[in-house]
């Protein structure tokens, strides 16, 4: 009896009117996954980001973590159980410093957002573990800085050091390099290097040499359904891909 | 990882964040509340008007300034406060203490009950849909004269002293008193709200209710939670009202007077808390003011305040002290630059 | 901007004589709405007092031949609740020291100041709010304007007189409505006619097409309007000339919407229509023309006597009469029971303070519009003398 | 019975028609520019006060009403170039104080320059009289009223769905960021929009007066019906908030024919039913949402 998968999707399938964005899609991540996900403009990948976290409702399908079914509830209720994003576009709290967005997260996780009167010691470990999270990303330095005022690659690091706070079984990284330029990828880089191996990471990326490095595992998405799944090198060789990626259609 | 991580230049400890006041900042307003009592004691008719305003304006400060709640229907439960407090002392007791807590009751129940309908909605719509609630209530009010008044108000209303002791006296003493009490209770409530994690978790839905979701926070939980607080607390204004002027009018119901509280609000200063009280006091100086002059010129007053403060001060009055303290202190507020 | 400046020379006027006070100054405060929707209370009560002042000094003597200057301290209830009303009475009171208080357009705002009167012992002069109960709110209270049913109960006798045997009714959706209603029905009903219809038509109301057609349907010999005086009560009676009620010979019957303040907004088409009060501004008493052309040379062509204006300049006389008989500073009970039974020649004509009610007693015209000069004027055509509020007398004072 | 229903709805029309010349200036610029404008009854009504002040001078009805329809649009140009610009990136609490401000500012200055009283709007004399319409006989400036508003909206819909204009219209108020990127002068457009818009207010306000009057507190009495209008339409929507107009003044005559003790309520409650069933309104003019 093998333990159950840390997500597993199976027949998922969304339809905007006539148009198909989802069509039966399966994905299977074990624990410790690390698994790219890459389609063209319009493959259907972020929506497919949006059913997994609850953001817009499956037609069909089921959806497991951890073994248990999660397509019915919302998304709010989906990261309680462990399923984490971050953003394609930036929802940071742009009014606060970086510290407080990630200490926010972990109240909520720790259940103490419900607590309406003044609790300073609970709060104290909140901000002390965020300050500890972003230092680990290697972004301890900007834990006192208003959002608003952080350059992009580093509110992107903080994304994702809101997104390990939240003790995730599953993360998924919608486009965490994208939009960054050039000379701040190699923070990037160095920030998913160091992602804690026990969870289950689905990246979504258009930047080709992220995802290479990085999955061990590529999900080919193509029109709403998968199209390919397998090992980087065995991806970047596959003529469909290619001629996906070059705009033919493959019958 | 290369660079040397530099010291925070805030202690971890301290609730960040805002409204950080110093000692001297907190005990001025409840000072000047003090002192007004000694001093100016012909004008304690209007102190206790102002500090329901206060209370009335801090109640829509969590709901519209943290929540990001913005609604037009709070005289609904100002009102619905003063109608409940104003027929519990005519029809069942006339202890104010119970009948406040009867009143607060009341407006809380009603704003779980609406909150629950219409907080799934959100910008104009809900707009809309506050005041539609707030018209149908000042409807209700109207028609169903026996027991509101109707269009006469809601007379008769007799209060046993405080605790068997306090009189409600014509000089305004004992209600003075009473509503600067209830109005720090409700404050330090308020306040240590604000301040917790389920504060800091309405100021994020404020500025992104999406994110809060992507976070795990329940929003519309949150959301009825503070509203129904909110609401609570400006029933609780409304009882105030009812209990120191012992006459509720249909006006408390009208939009006009959801807007009145907004302005003050906004004039002060939302998520300051404090704004509230610098809010009404200025509102109810300059409308006195202003109304001696000429009584036509109050609105035309009123609404150049409104622009001015919309298009040069965001942050209200309180933004001015801000700047002031910025002035002579440096920054203190933003994050050190590279 | 003329106005404002002009209101601050007022205050400035006003705040000189307070310097060099030496005659002792009787204040008296008077709370009505200057702003909002019943602005037009306020500018006409200040406008007949001043006018009041004008003509007979500021300055009375009194019983022990000293001077007393009678000073009035105006304060904006701008249209807000009656909890403001209280608020500004209680500072009047306490900081003003005010010996009256006085105005008051709207009946909320008259019955939250009860307790401050009745605990102050300040006489107060209600000079608009027309609920029949409010000086039943406190033994301070003297009212110099009118009550409803006195209008109504009047208007509903007169229909049953001549010739009106069915009648429709149309109230504004408030108290004062449902009294009017209630009177004239009761009266009319007495008399023999029969009301066939009623409706209540909510108070901001300007869009009376449908009313109209309902009682176009039902065919009355009358409709009688109760409407709050300004836009609804205009609305109304152009909505019966255009709907044709007028053409069906279907009789208009009101209180105060045909007030000539408001006919020039009428064309020819409201000749006819009847109205029951208790100032037909056309009567021909020295007073009311003294009050007139005493409101024309200050305040220009337009400004014109209202029933807020009579109200305001008897309440004055009321006050200065008391003040020249008392002195500055008597009891409030006593300056009431000078009230009490007090008969005045108003510009309205006759009036009596009740002595038992503190209630206006006073005749109420029945007039018509028609055309007199190329102009819409109200025209008495029947009068009853000295009505007594018919409220009062169907709810005695319990002993 | 016919006749009946037929002058229900005439009755339902000439009102809905008020509603829809002065709201859909409203709908559009808060679907374009995204303004939460509740100072636009404030332009009605200056048109109200304008055509007043020109008719009872003697002046002509109908040139009256095109000086008031010119007064409010120059207004609009000036209040939208000098006011509104700053807070089309403010959020909506503070256009909603601004505007409010707007309405003090206004109702001030009516009554500072034509006081307190209502103000009559003088028409001809043939449009005070009930004329005979074959069934029976109906108010004259009832048909009046139905008549301009059907003109207003054939050529509204005409441009807004028929010309260039319009479709530069539409799709900025999809998306005003994509207008601007494809190098459309939003700002122009934005202004125009708000004149035009304007300017029909000044006219429903003229001409509307002898339905809703015209007073000082105009502007905030006839606030909730205005925004009911916008929102239960859809914002941004043209057609939407013509059905919402026309179907408020059945509507609301129906109510008061049938049910005149609960009108009042009867249409909150309507308002309030359908904006939880259908937030984004009727007829809503974006298509996703």
């Amino acid at each position: 009896m093998s333990a159950p998968m840390a997500l597993s999707v199976r027949g998922l399938s969304k339809n905007f009117g006539a148009i198909s964005v989802a069509k039966s899609i399966d994905v299977d991540l074990e624990a410790g996954a690390r698994v790219g996900l890459i389609g063209p403009n319009g493959a259907g990948k972020t929506t497919f980001v949006n059913l997994l976290t609850g953001f817009i409702r499956p037609d069909a399908g089921e959806i497991s973590l951890g073994g248990e079914r999660i397509e019915g509830l919302k998304a709010e209720e989906r990261v309680r159980r462990g399923l984490a994003r971050t953003h394609q576009i930036n929802t940071l709290l742009t009014e606060e410093n970086a510290r407080d967005n990630v200490a926010i997260a972990i109240a909520e996780r720790e259940k103490f957002a419900w607590r309406m009167m003044r609790c300073k010691p609970q709060w104290r470990q909140c901000l002390e573990e965020a300050q500890a999270r972003l230092e680990a990303i290697g972004a301890g330095a900007i834990g006192d800085r208003r959002v608003s005022l952080l350059p992009y690659g580093q509110q992107r690091l903080l994304e994702i050091a809101i997104g390990l706070a939240l003790k995730p079984r599953v993360l998924l990284l919608d486009e965490p390099a994208a939009g960054i330029p050039s000379s701040e990828t190699h923070l990037i880089h160095e920030a998913l290097d160091r992602l804690p191996a026990d969870i289950a990471i689905l990246i979504i990326e258009h930047d080709m040499d992220v995802i290479f490095r990085f999955a061990k595992e590529i999900i080919v998405l193509f029109q709403g359904a998968v199209l390919m799944r397998g090992a980087p090198a065995d991806i970047a060789a596959d003529p469909q891909v290619r001629a996906v990626y070059l705009g033919r259609t493959v019958v | 990882m290369s660079a040397p991580t530099p010291k925070p230049t805030s202690p971890l400890g301290e609730m960040t964040g805002p409204g950080r006041f110093s000692l001297v900042g907190h005990a001025l307003p409840w000072l000047v509340i003090a002192a007004f009592y000694f001093l100016v004691d012909d004008y304690l008719g209007l102190g206790t008007q102002v500090m329901i305003w206060v209370l009335f304006a801090l109640s829509l400060d969590l709901a519209l300034g943290y929540a990001g709640i913005v609604t037009l229907g709070h005289a609904a439960f100002y009102g619905l406060g003063a109608y409940a407090a104003g027929i519990f002392s005519i029809h069942v007791s006339q202890d104010p203490i119970l009948g406040h807590f009867f009143a607060i009751g009341v407006t809380a129940l009603f704003g779980l009950l609406s909150g629950a309908l219409i907080l799934h909605t959100t910008g104009v719509t809900f707009l809309m849909l506050t005041l539609v609630i707030v018209s149908i209530m000042f409807e209700i009010g109207n028609q169903a004269r026996g027991l509101t008044g109707g269009d006469d108000g809601l007379q008769g209303i007799r209060l046993d002293p405080i605790f068997g002791v306090f009189d409600f006296d014509l000089w305004g003493h004992t209600a003075y008193i009473y509503t600067a009490v209830v109005l720090f209770i409700w404050f330090v409530i308020a306040w240590r709200l604000v301040h917790s994690p389920f504060g800091r978790s309405l100021d994020g839905i404020r500025q992104n209710a999406r994110r809060m979701r992507a976070i795990g926070t329940p929003v519309w939980w949150r959301l009825l939670a503070i509203y129904t607080i909110s609401a609570a607390m400006a029933g609780s204004a409304g009882a105030l009202s009812a209990h120191a002027t012992k006459f509720v009018g249909l006006s408390v119901l009208s939009l006009l007077t959801s807007g009145v509280v907004t302005v003050m609000l906004i004039l002060g200063g939302t998520r300051r808390l404090y704004g509230a009280f610098i809010g009404a006091a200025i509102y109810y100086i300059v409308q006195e003011w202003t109304a001696q002059i000429s009584p036509y010129f109050w609105e035309f007053v009123v609404g150049i305040m409104l622009i001015a403060t919309v298009l040069f001060l965001d942050g209200g009055l309180m933004e001015l002290g801000d700047r002031g303290a910025r002035l002579l202190g440096g920054r203190r507020r933003a994050g050190g630059g590279e | 901007m003329k106005r404002f400046i002009r209101a601050a020379g007022v205050v400035a006027a006003l705040a000189l004589p307070m310097a060099s006070a030496s005659a002792d100054v009787v204040k008296v405060g008077l709370l009505a709405d200057f702003t909002g929707a019943f602005a037009v209370w306020g500018s006409q009560f200040q406008q007949a007092i001043k006018a009041y002042q004008e003509v007979h000094g500021t300055k009375i003597k009194g019983p022990d031949g000293k001077e007393n200057e009678i000073q009035f301290v105006y304060r904006d209830l701008t249209s807000a609740g009656p909890e403001k009303a209280k608020q500004l009475a209680e500072e009047l009171v306490l900081r003003e020291k005010v010996k009256f208080l006085a105005g008051f357009d709207l009946s909320p705002q008259a019955m939250s100041v009860a307790d401050i009167a009745t605990q102050a012992k300040i006489p107060t002069i209600i000079m608009n709010a027309a609920t029949a109960s409010i000086t039943r709110g406190s033994p301070y209270f003297v009212r110099v304007s009118m009550t409803i049913p006195q209008h109504g109960a009047a208007a509903g006798r007169w229909a049953a007189k001549n010739g009106v045997k069915t009648a429709y009714t149309i109230v504004s959706d408030y108290a004062p409505g449902y009294d009017a209603e209630n009177f004239f029905t009761k009266e009319f009903e007495k008399g023999g006619g029969k009301v066939i219809g009623s409706e209540r038509s909510p108070q901001q109301e300007t869009n009376y097409a449908a009313y109209m057609e309902k009682v176009l349907r039902a065919k009355p010999d009358a409709l009688f309007m109760f409407q709050p005086a300004g836009s609804p009560s205009l609305a109304f009676v152009k909505a019966y000339i255009e709907r044709g009620l007028k053409a069906a010979g279907i009789k208009l019957i009101g209180t105060g919407e045909m007030q000539q303040i408001f006919l020039p907004q009428f064309n020819d088409d409201a000749i006819g229509v009847v109205t029951s009060f208790h100032y037909t501004e056309t009567n021909k008493n020295p007073e009311n023309i003294a009050l007139r052309a005493q409101l024309k040379k200050m305040f220009g062509q337009d400004a014109d006597a209202d029933i807020a204006s009579v109200a305001a300049w008897d309440g004055t006389d009321l006050i200065y009469q008391a003040v020249a008989a008392l002195g500055p500073s008597a009891d409030g009970l006593k300056y009431v029971d000078f009230f009490k039974g007090k008969k005045l020649n108003s510009p309205r004509g006759p009036i009596m303070i009740d002595p038992d009610e503190r209630d206006v007693i006073q005749n109420i015209y029945i007039r018509q519009v028609e055309k007199r000069d190329g102009k819409l004027v109200n025209i008495d055509i029947g009068q009853e003398d000295m009505v007594k509020d018919p409220w009062k007398l169907e709810n005695p004072a319990k002993k | 019975m016919f006749s009946f229903a037929l002058t229900i709805l005439l009755d339902g029309l000439s009102y809905g028609m008020v509603l829809f010349l002065i709201s859909v200036g409203l709908t559009i610029t808060m679907g374009l520019m995204r303004v939460v404008n509740l100072a636009h009854g404030s332009f009605a009504m200056i048109g109200g006060y304008v055509a007043g002040y020109l008719t009872q001078h003697g002046m002509n009805f109908f040139l009256a009403v095109g000086a008031a329809v010119i007064v409010s649009g120059l207004l609009g140009a000036v209040v939208e170039t000098t006011v509104y610009r700053p807070l089309y990136r403010k959020g909506e609490l503070a256009q909603v104080l601004l505007t409010i401000g707007l309405v003090f500012v206004a109702t001030a200055g009516v009554t500072e320059v034509f006081g307190a009283f209502p103000y009559n709007v003088k028409m001809p004399e043939y449009l005070t009289q009930p004329v005979d319409i074959g069934f029976r006989t109906y108010p004259a400036y009832r048909l009046f009223l139905i008549a301009v508003g059907a003109v207003v909206a054939a050529v509204l819909w005409y441009v807004i769905d028929g010309s260039i204009l319009g479709a530069r219209l539409r799709a900025a108020v999809d998306n005003a960021r994509m207008a601007r990127a494809v190098g459309m002068n939003v700002n122009v457009l934005f202004t125009g929009t708000f004149v035009v818009g304007c300017g029909l207010a000044g006219l429903g306000g003229a001409i509307g007066a002898g339905v809703m009057a015209m007073e000082p507190s105009y502007a905030l009495k006839y606030l909730r019906l205005f925004l009911i209008v916008v929102i239960v339409g859809g914002e941004g929507s043209f057609k939407g908030s013509l059905v919402a107009a026309l179907a408020l003044g059945v509507i609301d005559t129906l109510g008061k024919y049938f049910f005149s003790q609960a009108a009042s309520y009867l249409l909150y409650a309507a308002v309030f039913a359908l904006l939880l069933w259908r937030p984004q309104g009727l007829l809503p003019a974006k298509s996703a949402a």
